[in-house]
């Protein structure tokens, strides 16, 4: 049976530096994922190699038993969407707009209206921005455009990237229940998480993976790894502070 | 030498000057500054009455022009400086446009669009030659000071340049002077050299052809630019038997420049003693490891 | 491509030649260059110059002076050719007459106009330069005298491109006699090189209610600036220049022109030039240019220049040039000023366009 | 009473229609580490574009050490001793790690722009300062050993921390740290939590920090300003603050 | 006069509308300014040239076939010029500079090739003005005016009012992201060359029969540019607002000043707007928010 994303022996570097030194993983179906590690582990790279916007040296990435293409659209009309790093709203665009694109594949005009319905009520700070444009948002607004934008294309796969960052403490928690609610008990969209919040990531994760220098060096069901000693030295903080 | 040579070498040292203050202004600071011609036409009408009207000295007569073309830089930068990109580049363009109309328009003085013929050439090659090099080493050491920096930086992202406590515009400001000065001074030797100038001397294209010579060069890289400004100016008398060809393939190769080498010949990377002795080093250990390789093969 | 003549026998004239064959100037640059070409190829047909061949050495400066003045050093340094015909821009002529000057070569001119071209400063003259063609203020005379005594004009308009040489002096010399003769000048508007739309000038120039508009610039302006000016309901009679010649003036302009006059260097509709213009028609598939016929001329002088020389010196030419009296050439009869080396006695042709033809008006005397 | 080092008097900043600071007033004392929280959009950036005069108020005053400083031009701020981080990093993309902290150091030089043009023997050893300057500073951060990459290709977290570095070159009387700890983990927060405690006595700096990151602002603040909708909803001590209900309401929200 | 004038600049503006149009699209998507805008008028202007003298084909069909020939070469010229310059995400500067030796290169390519002469339009429909007591307005103004608004229409409606066009906006923010979206990067650089390559076809074959066709026609796209910039660059009514601006003060100012002067107003009047408007008179002043 073939897993619904797998990666073989992915290598990936630039201008000669490696960012990635031969990861293999996989995510099935309806699975929630999520990859944690330092900074500068290769986490961004491998989720940018995955849509397609950096092409791997060598090894494969497989959608559903298939090669998937090099071209980012192509990809993305294949139900596999990222929310990348750092925001990237389209500053020239409202709110409304961005949103839009998140659709932009989508022709049902019904079914989008409803989707929006449903972003607005996550996070109801972007309907009172609605007609605002992006580029002058703050920055936990942009990433809610940025994860709604996401949302907006009804993925198969969704690929995160920290979408904690930046964002208020209730809303981060808010963050991990969305991600819950995407997936639907396994019934919705699978989801594949980099966080920085490896706590709250572990918590909703089926399973997980370390990721250090472009290596996987640990894996297995997020519970686990939530109490592994030797990942909560490195990864949880030593010693976890009474609002976590 | 050939008289022809000299000329063109003559030339070659005259754009290597012009286009040093603009590699300065635009490859550095990053204001794309679209208006060379109009400081050369400043120089060179400044510098050539000067010599006419005046009968001052060579020297003088160069360093008025080159003066009065920087001069002219600070009211000019005072409302355009703190535009961006394009609208940078369309008002210097503007200026240079309206700097020859005014010259073409003030007959009684500039000769209008018939030009002043009969200036005494004065410009020789050792002249240009010591000009262009102490020129050049000067706007070299500039960008590796702290005063260079702080222009990359200003290209790089104003806002962040102005948090660090860059005046950004006044720095854009230097840039600006630095460059009119240096073209203004080009534009003196140039009229100095061909004995007679005219407006239609100074077009769009003269303009275009100081840009491009700074981008071809490499954006980041003054040595860039003094390489293209020598290369391109000898490149259409080689080409000269293309005759109209020329033009085309000039066109093209600057495209392909731009495609294949955006970063231009040298990019970032200048010339000096210590990377050419790198090249030489690195070729040097290439073919010893070659030779290593016949003699146990 | 028409290719310079190949030397067959190594002894060959070199001849250089320069002008604008890119770039927006190309269109005369390149009548110039065919016109050489087609005349030289009819002299060595013939059997060349002093039993010898010419070669022509052709370059293109893209109208632009510090590449003529390269290329004029090539010719004179590198290809060390006997002399050197071109170019049609008083501007590029200026710049190279020093160079010509110090190289010892002589150099005649198609067509530039300006006096500063072989006289600099009152009392100098540029030793080496010549030209084939008449000066801006003998136009810029003629056109006055003939509105003024032909036509019966009282008031003129003049519309002329400011940051062209040729145009501004013809236009300065013409204000100049017309206001000497007793003229009024009710408008006086310029245009920039690269205008295409003259309404505002002419506009003001139909309310001034001018009898004759004074139009000293190249046919291509002469033809959209005459048919704005018709639709805009203005019936004064258009004058020309030298620049107006071209068949294209009469298919591009049509009826706008119908009328008008326009001062010409010879006749081209004159019998001795129409079996060059076919020939050059056939050679180069496209109308003779007024350039073509006055690089003709040039090399004319050139040839009897060398054979009278007997010699393929240049300063023997030069001499030759200076000394050259009486030659029939297509566009009139040329004797050398030595005081001023432009050709003398070359009488002014009126052309009238009728019915959409360019037909001779009248001779006009120089001394007139 | 301590000295006051930076004195915001009811500022207040619309954009169109949009109140983003309303009314807001602030007191830091020499020496001391305040933070300002509050939710998303509150208008804390903003704050921070108004002391650095990015943004100009719409009504209220700002002094710095007794000076106004509102409405004067950013890098005059700068100068006089203000330096800030971005929340969306900010650095010389093209420059080199050392680079962005030479380039930084410019008021640590003073030769004259005709010196930039000839060398002399004071450019050069002010230059030679300066790069073993930037160099400690490196250090400092744990960047040392990358001085010669381009800025651009460094991971996230170790941008953050050559833009501090960056700010520490100008060596500012007050340090305003825009979400200093976003893109790190816990382990690399913490650190930074260190990090921030040693360069403020290290600099003897005043510090003034926006932080999601609860640890970092409970373990660092000597006093909090909540703010909501550009207008202050509670102040007080981490305790106070962190127990505040209005607080929990509007911005904490109740833990897991 | 003053009425006649009124209407000589309008007319002047248009021809300077419908280049800054095309231009501003271009620049609406890949923020840089193509200088090579005017050579592809230049281009579509001998396409229809050449359809009407040597294929003798209904000017109807002139049209389609010059719209159509530019819509491709622009295309081309994207592929070859700028976009490998796009792919590596190259400085803004680096567009404008291939754009300039495109420029270069296909002038001077006409003029080798095709010849640098003059060519006359066939007379295909009646140019004679419309008088109105008075006044005299050109037929062939009326068709540019037209078209011109036409063409502006069209394109707003498409750019704002079309999903493509919110994708082709968000490609012109970041086309990186854009593709993360869904939107073929490449498919909406071609649309927008397309439709630029059109306007410019159109606008060659009315140039053509206003002003003839001659290989350095393009170089009227300076024009356009300032047009472009006094509007706002990369807004499509600016650029139309814009460039009756332009014509107008250059009208008003060679009628009741000096034509000899005539360009010198338009630069003033362009220098004083961006002073004035950073932006221009339509762009937005998007300020950076730090
Ligand atoms: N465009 C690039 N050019 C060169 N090197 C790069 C580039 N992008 C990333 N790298 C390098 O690749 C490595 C992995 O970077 P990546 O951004 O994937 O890390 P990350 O795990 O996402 O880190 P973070 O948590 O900080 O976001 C880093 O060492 C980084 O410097
Ligand atoms: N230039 C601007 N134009 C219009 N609105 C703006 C601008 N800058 C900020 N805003 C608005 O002002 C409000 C405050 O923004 P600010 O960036 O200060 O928030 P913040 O408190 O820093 O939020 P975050 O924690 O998400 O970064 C936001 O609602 C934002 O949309
Ligand atoms: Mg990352
Ligand atoms: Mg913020």
């Amino acid at each position: 049976m073939n897993s619904l994303l797998e990666i073989k022996d992915l290598h990936v570097s630039y201008n000669g530096i490696n960012a990635l030194r031969g990861i293999s993983l996989h995510v099935e179906e309806g699975e929630i994922v999520t990859i944690i590690g330092a900074n500068g582990a290769g986490k961004s790279t491998l989720l940018n190699t995955i849509s397609g916007l950096v092409h791997p040296k060598s090894g494969e990435i497989k959608y559903k038993g298939e090669l998937i293409s090099k071209k980012p659209h192509k990809i993305v009309s294949k139900g596999i969407i990222q929310v990348p790093e750092g925001r990237q709203v389209f500053a020239n665009l409202t709110t409304l707009g961005n949103l839009g694109i998140g659709a932009f594949l989508r022709k049902d005009k019904d079914a989008i209206a409803e989707d929006m319905e449903y972003v607005f009520s996550v996070f109801p700070r972007l309907k009172e921005r609605a007609s605002q444009m992006a580029g002058s948002l703050s920055g936990g607004e942009q990433q809610m455009l940025a994860i709604g934008r996401g949302l907006m294309s009804k993925p198969k796969v969704m690929l995160l990237d920290e979408p904690s960052l930046g964002l208020a403490p209730m809303l981060v928690n808010d963050i991990f229940s969305v991600i819950r609610k995407v997936n639907n008990e396994g019934k919705g969209t699978t989801i594949l998480l980099v966080e920085q919040n490896a706590r709250k990531a572990l918590a909703v994760a089926n399973r997980a993976y370390v990721l250090e220098t472009g290596e996987i060096i640990r894996e297995g069901a997020g519970i686990n790894l939530l109490n592994d000693p030797s990942v909560q030295e490195a990864y949880l903080g030593v010693k976890p502070t009474n609002l976590q | 030498m050939s008289p022809y040579l000299q000329g063109i070498l003559i030339l070659a040292g005259i754009n290597v000057l012009a286009v040093l203050g603009l590699s300065l202004l635009t490859g550095f600071t990053g204001s794309f500054c679209f208006g060379q011609a109009g400081f050369l036409t400043i120089g060179a009408y400044v510098a050539t009455l000067l010599t006419m009207e005046l009968h001052v000295p060579f020297a003088v007569a160069l360093l008025g022009g080159a003066l009065f073309s920087a001069l002219v830089s600070i009211p000019l930068g005072l409302p355009t400086l703190k535009l961006k990109g394009d609208y940078f580049a369309i008002a210097t363009l503007g200026f240079a446009e309206a700097t020859r109309l005014i010259v073409e328009n003030l007959e009684k003085i500039t000769g209008g669009s018939r030009g002043i013929p009969g200036i005494p050439t004065k410009t020789s090659l050792p002249i240009v030659l010591v000009l262009a090099v102490v020129a050049s080493i000067c706007i070299r050491f500039y960008v590796v000071s702290r005063h260079g920096r702080n222009c990359v930086a200003i290209r790089e992202d104003e806002t962040a340049a102005q948090a660090i406590g860059i005046n950004t515009f006044r720095y854009k400001q230097i840039s600006f002077f630095i460059n009119a000065a240096l073209a203004g001074l080009a534009g003196g030797l140039l009229s100095h050299y061909v004995g007679f100038i005219q407006p239609a001397m100074f077009g769009i294209q003269k303009s275009t052809e100081l840009i491009v010579m700074v981008i071809f060069g490499g954006m980041h890289s003054v040595t860039g630019a003094i390489l293209a400004a020598i290369i391109l100016t000898a490149l259409p008398e080689v080409l000269r038997a293309a005759a109209a060809w020329r033009l085309v393939a000039y066109g093209a190769v600057v495209v392909l420049i731009m495609v294949t080498r955006p970063q231009g010949l040298l990019g970032n990377w200048e010339l000096s003693r210590e990377s050419l002795m790198a090249i030489w080093n690195g070729l040097k250990s290439r073919f010893s490891k070659k030779a290593v390789g016949v003699d146990h093969g | 491509q028409p290719k310079a003549a190949e030397p067959e026998v190594a002894d060959t004239i070199k001849i250089g030649f320069f002008g604008a064959l890119s770039g927006d100037q190309a269109v005369w640059g390149q009548a110039d260059r065919d016109g050489l070409l087609l005349t030289v190829n009819q002299i060595n047909e013939a059997g060349g110059v002093l039993g010898k061949q010419l070669e022509v050495i052709a370059y293109d400066d893209k109208g632009d002076q510090l590449e003529s003045v390269n290329v004029v050093k090539r010719l004179i340094n590198e290809d060390k050719v006997s002399a050197i015909i071109g170019c049609n821009s008083s501007g590029r002529n200026i710049a190279v007459a020093p160079v010509t000057e110090e190289g010892k070569v002589p150099i005649i001119s198609t067509f530039a106009t300006n006096p500063r071209v072989t006289v600099p400063e009152e009392g100098t003259l540029m030793k080496y330069t010549f030209r084939v063609c008449f000066i801006d203020p003998y136009s810029g005379d003629v056109t006055a005298k003939f509105a003024m005594n032909d036509l019966g004009a009282k008031k003129a308009a003049v519309l002329y491109e400011i940051s062209s040489d040729y145009s501004v002096g013809v236009r300065d010399f013409f204000v100049k006699s017309w206001e000497d003769m007793g003229g009024e000048i009710v408008a006086d508007e310029a245009f920039k090189t690269g205008d295409v739309d003259f309404r505002p000038q002419l506009t003001r120039i139909k309310e001034a209610d001018p009898d004759v508009i004074v139009m000293p610039f190249l046919y291509k302006e002469v033809a959209l600036s005459a048919k704005q000016a018709r639709d805009l309901g203005i019936t004064a009679t258009m004058l020309g220049g030298d620049g107006w010649p071209s068949s294209a003036l009469l298919e591009m302009a049509g009826e706008a022109v119908e009328g008008s006059y326009f001062i010409n260097h010879g006749d081209t509709n004159a019998p001795n030039v129409q079996a060059f213009a076919q020939a050059y028609k056939e050679e180069f598939d496209k109308e003779i240019e007024i350039n073509s016929i006055m690089a003709h001329d040039a090399m004319m002088m050139l040839q009897a220049a060398i054979e009278n020389a007997g010699s393929s010196d240049p300063d023997a030419i030069r001499d030759a040039l200076e000394a050259l009296e009486g030659l029939e050439v297509f566009t009139g009869t040329i004797t050398v000023d030595t005081e001023t080396h432009n050709p003398i006695g070359k009488a002014a042709s009126i052309i009238k366009i009728e019915n959409n033809e360019f037909v001779f008006f009248k001779q006009f005397d120089p001394m007139e | 009473m301590d000295n006051v080092v930076l004195d915001i008097q009811k500022l207040s900043k619309t954009f169109g229609g949009v109140q983003a600071v309303n009314n807001f007033s602030l007191k830091i004392p020499e020496g001391s580490l305040q933070s300002i929280i509050g939710p998303n959009g509150a208008g804390k950036t903003t704050i921070f574009n108004l002391i650095t005069g990015i943004y100009k108020p719409t009504e209220g005053t700002i002094s710095f050490n007794s000076r106004r400083i509102d409405g004067m031009e950013t890098f005059k701020i700068t100068e006089m001793g203000i330096t800030r981080t971005f929340q969306n990093i900010r650095l010389f993309s093209e420059f080199s790690v050392l680079d962005n902290v030479r380039t930084a150091c410019h008021m640590r030089s003073d030769y004259s722009v005709f010196e930039g043009l000839i060398p002399t023997p004071r450019r050069n050893r002010q230059e030679r300062a300066v790069t073993d300057y930037a160099m400690n500073l490196l250090k400092l951060v744990n960047l040392d050993d990358r001085a010669n990459e381009y800025a651009d290709n460094l991971p996230y977290g170790h941008q953050r921390r050559l833009e501090i570095a960056r700010a520490l070159a100008l060596e500012p009387k007050l340090l305003l740290l825009d979400e200093p700890a976003a893109g790190m983990n816990p382990d690399e927060t913490q650190k930074l939590i260190e990090f921030i405690a040693e360069i403020r006595t290290k600099f003897n700096l005043t510090i003034l920090l926006i932080e999601h990151h609860m640890e970092v602002v409970m373990g660092l603040a000597d006093y909090i300003t909540v703010i909501d909708f550009g207008k202050i909803i509670a102040t007080g001590t981490p305790v106070e603050v962190q127990s505040n209900p209005i607080v929990i309401e509007a911005y904490l929200g109740v833990g897991e | 006069m003053i009425l006649q004038q009124i209407i000589n600049g309008l007319s002047i503006g248009a021809v300077y509308a419908l280049l800054a149009v095309g231009y501003s699209l271009v620049y609406s998507v890949l923020n840089f300014s193509n200088f090579a805008h005017g050579e592809v008028l230049m281009l579509g202007s001998y396409i229809g040239f050449f359809s009407l003298t040597q294929l003798g084909v209904p000017f109807v069909v002139a049209i389609v076939l010059s719209v159509v020939g530019t819509g491709v070469i622009a295309i081309v010229l994207e592929r070859i010029g700028y976009r490998p310059l796009r792919l590596r995400s190259a400085p803004l500067l680096y567009f404008m500079i291939s754009a300039m030796g495109l420029s270069i290169f296909l002038q001077n390519l006409t003029i080798v090739t095709i010849g640098p002469n003059f060519r006359t339009y066939p007379d295909i429909i009646s140019t004679a003005p419309i008088t109105i007591g008075d006044l005299y307005i050109g037929r062939l103004d009326l068709m540019i005016f037209g078209i011109t608004l036409l063409s502006l229409l069209l394109l707003t409606w498409f750019i704002y009012g079309t999903k493509m066009g919110s994708g082709i906006r968000a490609a012109s923010y970041n086309m990186r992201v854009a593709s993360l979206m869904g939107i073929n990067p490449d498919l909406v650089v071609a649309i927008v060359f397309l439709l630029a390559g059109a306007t410019a076809g159109v606008g060659g074959m009315l140039f053509g029969m206003k002003y003839t066709v001659y290989p350095w026609m393009g170089t009227l796209t300076i024009k356009a540019f300032i047009a472009a910039v006094v509007g706002g660059l990369g807004s499509l009514p600016g650029a139309v607002i814009g460039a009756f601006l332009l014509g107008i003060t250059e009208t008003f100012a060679a009628a009741y000043v000096s034509s000899a002067f005539r360009d010198l107003f338009s630069f003033a009047l362009m220098i004083l707007i961006i002073v004035i408007r950073p932006g221009g008179l339509m762009g937005v002043v998007s300020q950076e928010k730090a």
